[in-house]
């Protein structure tokens, strides 16, 4: 073996080793700049899906206002308990507990409700909004047009047969961006334990009872027979109009129970009816809600 | 001339001969009529009479303090009967006088309004005049130009570009001095040192006539017929050549616009006092007696319908206003508001078809080529179907004039404008957020 | 004139005819990895010009004083450009987020990427040990032809991913089917862009 | 108010509520016209064979938007018309004596991978007939070469690559030959212009589609006319090649008659989905086409390039559309 | 052991560095068009990925941290000159197919090999196991691409000399496959069948993780 | 985590220098293994080329001498090498020619085998770059070179003309007759005048 040739190999590649070490060190001293790494260590744990439910434009604008302490550690709506623990853990400080939130629709009248006329244009909530005040004779109800399930950044809305959307509270975080999305306030922000569901109110129409009646089968119809039945002192009629008071709520179904119209449902994580779901594949459904798929080319706003 | 024009824009067809002989006649006095509080851009009015009130023809039932804002009067002697809301045409919720008129109507008189002072812009503001070119903003805010840019050029708007419509032309046509007084009036008033009288070369018999009676300092000029000649912007651009700048007024190209109408409701005002409680309406497509019909404003649109004869058989969409920018009614008991010129009843082969969703974009780029504010509506319109605000933003969304060319044309009848008047609302909303 | 011609068609043979990412498949990575959006790329594709540029005159200076002399080039060239690259990326990253933010947030975050990017070492390697690819031509390259080639390649580089960022944007919003949403698309999409570039295969006997 | 009186719904739609009479479907129909000359007599010349290739190739296209809209559950969209478009391009763009099974694969390659794929009509990237005709051609080059001369022709019509000598292959298009010819003598042996006439009127040498240049001239004149294609893009293709051709010392007008630029320049390069869409952009554009077209055909390996041309122009199309969008009314810069 | 399959297996699907992270790709493009290339690619990679993982992560208490960089990629470098010299010795048929992209897997191998985020952290247990993951998931990526080209793209498979399987005759083989486009189309639709099967899996985990993190989170 | 060494810089350069000092031993020394393998298999290639293009040669002896005037014969294809080949009995037994004639892909490099007279032996493709599945036609479609055999250096243009080439893959085929003519373009030229003088010297 040729140990000048090793000679010679060693020597190249120390100095070539040896030249890069030291200015890679050098440069390391010289040009430091400083980069807070909580930042970075923040950002890491959160979830990520730009959702801007906390009030930044973005998770990294988050995490750089929870790294100096402009947000608390439990900011980040979206990701609950857990990424506000990882927070918490990465900045070192006191675990905090986060309430626990989701959004739950106002609106049980989907094929119940009367359309007030034959729309044709951009199939979306927003676009029909505009238009004569929408196709629902009903000035609350929901389009079903879905605009809710495309904007939510955790894919947990979809839209059911019958022409409502079915929030599923696994995947649902509470970030309310269905909320500023739906035009007609159908979805409702409530803070809610999932463990033991809640109920919910399938009607938010201000008409009279009467003028309800005449364009929705599914409408409260103010008959107090939930307020009655309610051993919690939870539900009253306000306005002529069911309304849950969910803290004192107990998830006890008895307004369920009684109410006539069918109009209150329980929801929560054990109560989620299997509905079957239009998510572009599902059975085309006649009349109102014909073209929900195409109106949704795949993945928009998602 | 012809170098000045805009680009883009689309020649439909104008089928404006169905209307355009028949002299104005008057609406008959309806059952019912419903004044909406708020029938102009800017803040409603508060109702001033209680149901069960009376009232008389021209009186004052709703005024509000703001400055962007215009009166409402009562075009009837009556019976107040309810005060709430109603749909509009324009799918608006609005509160509503509704009035049930007396067996014995004056129509020739009317309680004259009564201004602050003397001046065009008091009067015009007390007599309730918006623009009846179809924005329905308030003149008397317009009459005010902001002091940095002054009016230089009075620009009437007379081209009525829409197809069916023929109000405009009939009242140039029938009245040429009320057009007249009211140009010199509102030039006046903002001192304007020229005044133009602009309407397309499909209305060459109401040019001679409003020539025979211009007097120096109030020209006639006709332009080609060319959707939407008649949009501010473009209007601006072919009578005296400028551009206005994005973001602008008008004012800034030292122009103002008004509709012919306006001006002849202004000269009324001014020297009659008489406040807008009536306007010409078109009524046409396809009724049995189509025609243009003074009529009295809160009139509900079938009254209107019936006294132009009724439905001629099976028909299309309803549009209040023109069928490019007008408004399809879902229902027809809405009441005429002072910006409707027309009622078009469309025939079902000539209604755009129904698309339900969205439409492909073959990327033929015949909406771009008619886009007169030289958007890329196709841009726009994808971008907008994905939420992607951004997206429209940076192809200048809030821009689109909403004048319907890129509809109109596009193959695959995708519904541009709805996208983009979509975008459009929620960038001024996000606008407004930050 | 010679010498112009020759130069010319180096750099036409290296930025188009023989494109370094859709006719050579190399430096994919960033191909695919940075083409989301116009603006990366434009950065990306300035960091690589730049970045090659200064690579192949280490490389060059390297093997010409140190490993060719002694013989060792053969078995010490992959481990010795590596490494010159390696930390010449790094140190102008470091000097460009100190001396120049401005520049370091345009082009200085995407040099990281560069190192992990074939792309510079093939070039490198290219230049100063000609025949290392067996390209149409075998490539004999003096200083000035190495720098020459180098840019060439770099412009290609920059072309191709310019163009292919312009025609994601347009792929990000239609409606492919939900499973080929993304990378997937972009592949096939590089293929068909590829297939073009095939037309210009063997242009000038390049 | 919400009270409806009437018994059937009324429509509500956003404005404009009327529109221009011309739809896709018209646009497509009007271009299979404009072929239609061109294409019968292609199959009156060239008899069976091209029928057979022109069946094999619209059924497949037709049958591959068919199913795949069913499969995908989109809307059908087999009746715009594109499909019948792209499937009568890609059989134009083909030799008569191109194998059934080579059209069918062409049908599917062309509107599953190239447009369906992409999402479907107006989201393909690029031209779907000129992704098919390049995948067979570097497919089966072999098997199309194989298919011989046209009986009573002698021709090759696929981008063979020119040799340099003639004898080399099998048989050649006028236009192999004549770059055989120049590259062999460095001018050309023959008279080109005693071949105006039969590339204008009856050449059996090429594809279906170049069967006579004077009705493909004709049938995009009709185009032109109805505004379904823009003038801009084949006088800027067909401008560019003769120009170059003869700055390259070559016969212009032969050049611009024979092989595939006149199909490409009035029917493929003005295909709305993969052009630009400003008028400057497809100045742009065409002339890309040209220049690419004609430098590949003097001082490549191949004699005819068309498709690649296009195909490469179509992938520049959205860097061009963003280098040339228009300035907005009201605006004095353009947009960053 | 779990956990050394869990880190091992990562490399396979949800972490393949073809499919997911994307890494490598010149070389799984350019040598897929032969099986027997691939798979001695694969090979080398192996070798490269497994060998240096192993050192690094054995010598990681000695190196300090500021060299770390030059001192990893020389070793992995080293190891890539070995494979390259070893094959041209030894299987000059498959060399002089391979050529230039046994070189360039240096690339690739420094940021797979990903020293400094895994092995210089792990015990060489671990790192290995990483190691082997990720280079087996990459091996079998190109080696799958390879058999889909070859087969398909020229109607038969070889392998050193012996024809493994092939279509009949009639089968006109798409030359299209062996060619760039061929690659790239073939790989998308490869990547598109890994994302649907990592999100076939990864998505059911997300679902319960979400649930049992809430959960736990103790409300 | 394993404790780390410090970074001072004693431990930092003797780090490098232990990892450079190892790594380029290691290299050295599978070079030096290898080298004389990769020497070795160039040889037995370039050998069993030659041997397949001259089959009754069994040694060969590279003609460097020519290689200048064979280069100038040629004209524009490039000659690399000139072998002669001997057989059993010493015998002069005919001439490898080296040929690099371009192809689609860049240079295609065969050796041609001629006899004595000139006429083709054998050739054989040694190196290319063509397209997979295209190009590499010349070396896949069986018995396709073959047809080069024979060919004689005195009606070299006639042979060409009657030559057929692989469709799809004209060019790569070009190329081979082109290498195949070159090197009957360096036998008429160099080589003949070489054979006889041989012949008169044995
Ligand atoms: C919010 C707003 C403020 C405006 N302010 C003024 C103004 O101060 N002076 C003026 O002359 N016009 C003003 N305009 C009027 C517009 O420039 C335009 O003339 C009017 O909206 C009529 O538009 P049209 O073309 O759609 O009918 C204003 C319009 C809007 C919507
Ligand atoms: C697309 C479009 C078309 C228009 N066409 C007319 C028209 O034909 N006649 C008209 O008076 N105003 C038309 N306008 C409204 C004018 O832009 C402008 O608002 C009006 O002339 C101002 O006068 P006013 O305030 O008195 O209504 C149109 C507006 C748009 C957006
Ligand atoms: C060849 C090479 C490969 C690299 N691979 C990775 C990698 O896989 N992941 C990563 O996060 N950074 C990678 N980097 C980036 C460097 O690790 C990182 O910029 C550097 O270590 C930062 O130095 P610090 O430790 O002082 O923060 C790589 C850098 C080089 C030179
Ligand atoms: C003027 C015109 C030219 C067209 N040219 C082509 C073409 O060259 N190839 C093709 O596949 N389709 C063509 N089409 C049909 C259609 O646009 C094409 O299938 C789309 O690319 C599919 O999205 C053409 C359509 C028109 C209106
Ligand atoms: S359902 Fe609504 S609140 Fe819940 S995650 Fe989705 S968008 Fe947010
Ligand atoms: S809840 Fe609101 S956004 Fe969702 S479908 Fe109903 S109306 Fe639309
Ligand atoms: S509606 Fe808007 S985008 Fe469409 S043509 Fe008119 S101005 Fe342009
Ligand atoms: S007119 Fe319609 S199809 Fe044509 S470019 Fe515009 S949106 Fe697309
Ligand atoms: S393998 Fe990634 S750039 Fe080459």
């Amino acid at each position: 073996m040729d140990a000048m040739l090793v000679i010679k190999a060693v020597a190249a590649l120390s100095v070539i080793g040896l030249a890069a070490a030291a200015m890679l060190t050098a440069a390391s001293r010289k040009f430091h700049v400083e980069v807070d790494p909580r930042v970075e260590r923040v950002l890491s744990v959160l979830p990520g899906a730009n959702c801007g439910a906390c009030g930044n434009p973005s998770c990294f604008g988050a995490a750089e206002a929870i790294a100096q302490g402009a947000l608390p550690v439990t900011a980040c709506t979206a990701g609950g308990q857990a990424v506000a623990d990882a927070v918490a853990d990465v900045l070192g400080v006191e675990k905090c507990a986060v309430a626990s939130i989701v959004s739950l629709r106002h609106c049980g009248g989907g094929r119940a409700a009367t359309r007030s006329f034959d729309y044709a244009g951009v199939m979306t909530c927003a676009a029909v909004a505009r238009l004569a005040g929408g196709d629902l004779e009903c000035p609350a109800g929901c389009f079903g047009y879905g605009d809710c399930a495309r904007v939510c950044p955790f894919d947990a809305i979809a839209i059911d047969t019958r022409g409502l959307p079915v929030i599923d509270l696994d995947r649902c975080t509470g970030c309310e961006v269905c909320v500023r999305e739906c035009p007609r306030g159908s979805i409702g922000l409530l803070v809610m334990a999932p463990e033991d569901g809640a109920v919910a109110v399938r009607c938010n129409s201000h008409d009279k009872p009467r003028a309800r009646r005449d364009y929705c089968s599914m409408c409260c119809i103010a008959c107090k027979k939930c307020e009655k039945a309610c051993p919690a002192d939870a539900i009253h009629i306000i306005d002529l109009l069911a309304v849950v008071d969910y803290d004192k709520c107990t998830a006890c179904g008895m307004c369920v129970a009684v109410c006539p119209q069918e109009c209150i449902d329980l929801t929560g994580r054990a109560a989620i009816a299997p509905a079957v779901m239009l998510d572009g594949r599902g059975p085309k459904v006649d009349g109102f809600l014909p073209v929900v798929p195409d109106a949704r080319p795949e993945g928009v706003g998602k | 001339m012809r170098t000045r024009a805009f680009k883009g824009g689309v020649h439909p067809a104008d089928r404006k001969d169905q209307t355009n002989t028949r002299a104005i006649e008057r609406a008959p006095v309806p059952q019912l009529v419903t004044v909406p509080l708020s029938q102009h851009l800017g803040a409603p009015c508060s109702a001033l009479v209680e149901k069960g009130d009376r009232v008389r023809r021209g009186q004052l039932i709703g005024d509000v303090e703001a400055m962007v804002s215009a009166p409402v009067h009562s075009p009837v002697d009556g019976e107040v009967t309810d005060v709430g809301r109603v749909v509009l045409a324009s799918g608006m919720r609005s509160v509503a006088v509704t009035i049930v008129p007396d067996e014995q109507q004056d129509l020739d008189s009317f309680e004259p309004v009564t201004a602050g002072n003397d001046s065009v812009r008091e009067r015009v503001r007390a007599a309730g005049i918006v623009g009846l070119g179809g924005a329905a903003f308030p003149t008397s805010v317009k009459l005010q130009p902001p002091r940095e840019m002054p009016v230089s050029t009075l620009i009437l708007n007379g081209c009525e570009c829409e197809p069916y419509l023929t109000c405009d032309h009939r009242l140039m046509l029938e009245q040429p001095d009320r057009v007249i007084r009211g140009a010199q009036l509102i030039a006046g008033s903002v001192g304007a040192g020229r005044a133009v009288i602009a309407l397309e070369s499909n209305k060459l018999d109401a040019a001679a006539a409003l020539r025979a009676q211009a007097p120096d300092g109030v020209e006639v000029m006709v332009l080609p017929t060319r959707y939407p000649q008649g949009a501010e912007k473009q209007l601006i651009r072919a009578t005296i050549g400028e551009e206005v700048p994005h973001g602008e007024l008008p004012a800034a190209t030292g122009a103002l616009v008004h509709n012919v109408s306006t001006a002849a409701a202004v000269a009324d005002a001014v020297d009659q006092g008489r406040p807008l409680i009536e306007r010409v309406v078109t009524v046409t497509g396809k009724v049995r007696r189509p025609g243009n019909f003074m009529t009295m404003i809160g009139t509900p649109v079938e009254t209107l319908i019936e006294a132009a004869g009724g439905f001629d058989g099976d028909h299309g969409r309803i549009v209040a206003g023109g069928p490019m920018t007008g408004m399809a009614l879902a229902d027809l008991s809405v009441p005429v508001v002072k910006g409707m010129g027309g009622i078009v009843v469309l025939h079902p082969a000539e209604s755009a078809p129904a698309v339900h969703g969205d439409q492909p974009c073959i990327r033929c780029a015949r909406c771009s080529d008619a886009c007169p504010m030289m958007l890329e509506p196709y841009a726009i319109g994808i971008y907008a179907n994905r939420t992607d605000w951004e997206g429209t933003d940076r192809y200048h969304a809030l821009d689109c004039i909403e004048c319907g060319c890129c509809s109109y044309v596009c193959p695959t009848r995708r519904p541009l404008v709805q996208l983009i008047r979509g975008a459009k609302q929620a960038l001024l909303q996000r606008g407004a957020q930050l | 004139m010679e010498t112009l011609q020759h130069f010319t068609l180096l750099l036409v043979g290296a930025a188009l005819v023989n494109n370094i990412l859709l006719t050579r498949f190399i430096g994919l990575c960033p191909f695919f990895g940075v083409s989301s959006s116009m603006d990366t790329s434009l950065g990306m594709a300035g960091a690589v010009i730049f970045v090659m540029t200064l690579a192949t005159t280490a490389t060059w200076v390297f093997w010409n004083v140190l490993l060719a002399p002694l013989g060792v080039g053969d078995f010490l060239y992959i481990p010795a450009f590596i490494l010159v690259i390696a930390a010449l990326v790094q140190f102008v990253e470091m000097y460009l987020r100190k001396a120049s933010p401005g520049l370091y947030r345009s082009l200085g975050i995407f040099l990281p990427l560069i190192t992990t990017n074939c792309a510079v070492l093939a070039t490198a390697t290219e230049s100063v040990r000609p025949g290392f690819f067996k390209m149409g031509i075998d490539y004999g390259f003096g200083f000035g032809e190495a720098l020459v080639y180098t840019i060439g390649v770099a412009i290609g580089f920059g072309i191709a991913l310019l163009t292919f960022a312009a025609l994601r944007e347009r792929l990000e919003v239609a409606p492919v089917p939900e499973v080929m949403k993304g990378t997937p698309m972009a592949f096939i999409t590089a293929g068909l862009l590829s297939l073009g570039y095939l037309g210009l295969a063997g242009l000038f006997g390049l | 108010m919400t009270e409806t009186t009437t018994a059937a719904r009324m429509q509500v739609a956003p404005s404009p509520h009327v529109v221009a009479p011309e739809n896709v479907t018209h646009l497509m129909l009007w271009v299979v016209a404009a072929l239609a000359p061109a294409t019968v007599w292609a199959v009156w010349n060239m008899g069976m064979v091209a029928a057979v290739l022109l069946v094999s190739c619209i059924a497949s296209s037709l049958g591959t938007e068919w199913l795949w809209t069913r499969i995908a559950r989109r809307p059908q969209t087999l009746w715009d018309g594109s499909a019948l478009v792209t499937g009568l391009l890609l059989a134009l763009a083909m030799p008569p004596l191109t194998p059934w099974w080579m059209g069918v694969a062409g049908g599917i390659v062309a509107v599953g991978l190239a447009k369906m794929l992409f999402g479907g009509l107006g989201w393909n990237l690029f031209n779907p007939a000129l992704v098919a005709r390049a995948v067979l051609a570097v497919s089966w080059t072999g098997v199309l070469a194989e298919a011989g001369p046209y009986p009573g022709g002698w021709f090759r019509a696929l981008d063979i690559p020119a040799t340099g000598e003639l004898d080399a292959i099998n048989g050649a298009t006028r236009l192999a030959i004549a770059a055989a010819d120049r590259a062999a003598d460095g001018a050309y042996g023959v008279d080109l212009t005693a071949y105006y006439q039969p590339l204008l009127l009856r050449n059996l040498e090429g594809c279906l589609g170049e069967v006579s240049a004077l009705l493909l001239i004709l049938g995009g004149f009709v185009l032109i006319a109805k505004r379904i294609i823009d003038w801009r893009v084949p006088v800027g293709y067909i401008g560019t090649v003769a120009v170059l051709s003869w700055a390259f010392g070559s016969d212009p007008i032969f050049n611009v008659l024979a092989g595939g630029v006149l199909l490409g320049a009035f029917f493929m390069a003005t295909d709305p989905v993969t052009s630009p869409m400003t008028r400057s952009g497809r100045v742009v554009f065409a002339c890309g086409c040209g220049v690419f077209n004609s430098v590949v055909r003097f001082f490549g390996p191949m004699p005819e390039a068309t498709t690649f041309a296009i195909l490469f122009m179509n992938g520049l199309v959205p860097f061009i559309d963003r280098a040339f969008a228009p300035r907005t009314f009201g605006w004095v810069k353009r947009r960053g | 052991m779990r956990e050394w399959l869990s880190v091992f297996r990562r490399g396979l699907a949800v972490d393949n560095p073809l499919t997911v992270l994307m890494i490598g790709l010149c070389a799984t493009l350019a040598v897929s068009t032969k099986v027997e290339g691939a798979f001695f690619m694969g090979m080398a990679v192996i070798f490269v990925l497994s060998m240096s993982s192993a050192i690094v992560s054995t010598l990681r208490s000695l190196i300090p941290e500021q060299v770390r960089i030059p001192v990893f990629i020389v070793i992995i470098a080293s190891f890539v000159t070995i494979v390259d010299l070893t094959m041209k010795a030894f299987l000059p048929g498959v060399y002089t197919f391979l050529g230039v992209w046994i070189p360039l897997i240096v690339v690739n191998c420094v940021i797979l090999g990903r020293a400094e985020a895994f092995a210089y952290h792990q015990p060489v247990r671990l790192a290995l196991a990483d190691g082997l993951g990720m280079s087996l998931g990459f091996s079998l990526v190109i080696v799958v691409l390879a058999a889909i080209r070859e087969l398909f793209g020229s109607g038969e498979i070889v392998f050193l000399g012996i024809r493994l399987i092939a279509f009949p005759e009639w089968y006109p083989a798409p030359g299209i496959l062996l060619l760039f486009p061929g690659a790239f189309i073939v790989f998308g639709f490869i990547i598109a069948l890994a994302k649907w099967y990592n999100g076939r899996t990864s998505t059911r985990l997300v679902q319960t993780d979400a649930h049992c993190t809430i959960e736990e989170g103790g409300r | 985590m394993a404790r780390r060494a410090a970074s001072t810089p004693l431990n930092m350069i003797g780090a490098v220098l232990a990892t450079c000092l190892v790594a380029a031993t290691a290299l050295t020394l599978t070079y030096e293994v290898t080298r004389e393998r990769i020497l070795e298999q160039e040889r037995a290639a370039e050998r069993s080329a030659l041997q397949a293009v001259l089959p009754g040669a069994e040694q060969f002896e590279a003609a460097d001498e020519l290689l200048e005037p064979a280069a100038e014969a040629a004209g524009q294809v490039p000659v690399q090498a000139v072998y002669r080949g001997f057989d059993g009995s010493g015998a002069h037994a005919g001439w490898g020619v080296r040929v690099a004639p371009r192809g689609y892909g860049g240079p295609v490099t065969l050796v041609v085998g001629l006899d004595r007279d000139g006429s083709v032996l054998g050739v054989s493709i040694v190196t290319q770059n063509e397209t997979p599945g295209l190009g590499t036609k010349i070396l896949t479609v069986p018995g396709w070179i073959d047809q080069f055999v024979g060919w004689e250096s005195t009606d070299i243009k006639g042979s060409a003309a009657g030559f057929d080439a692989i469709a799809g893959a004209t060019r790569s085929s070009v190329a081979v007759r082109n290498g195949v003519t070159a090197a009957s373009q360096v036998y008429t030229e160099v080589l003949a005048a070489e054979s006889g003088e041989e012949e008169d010297g044995s």
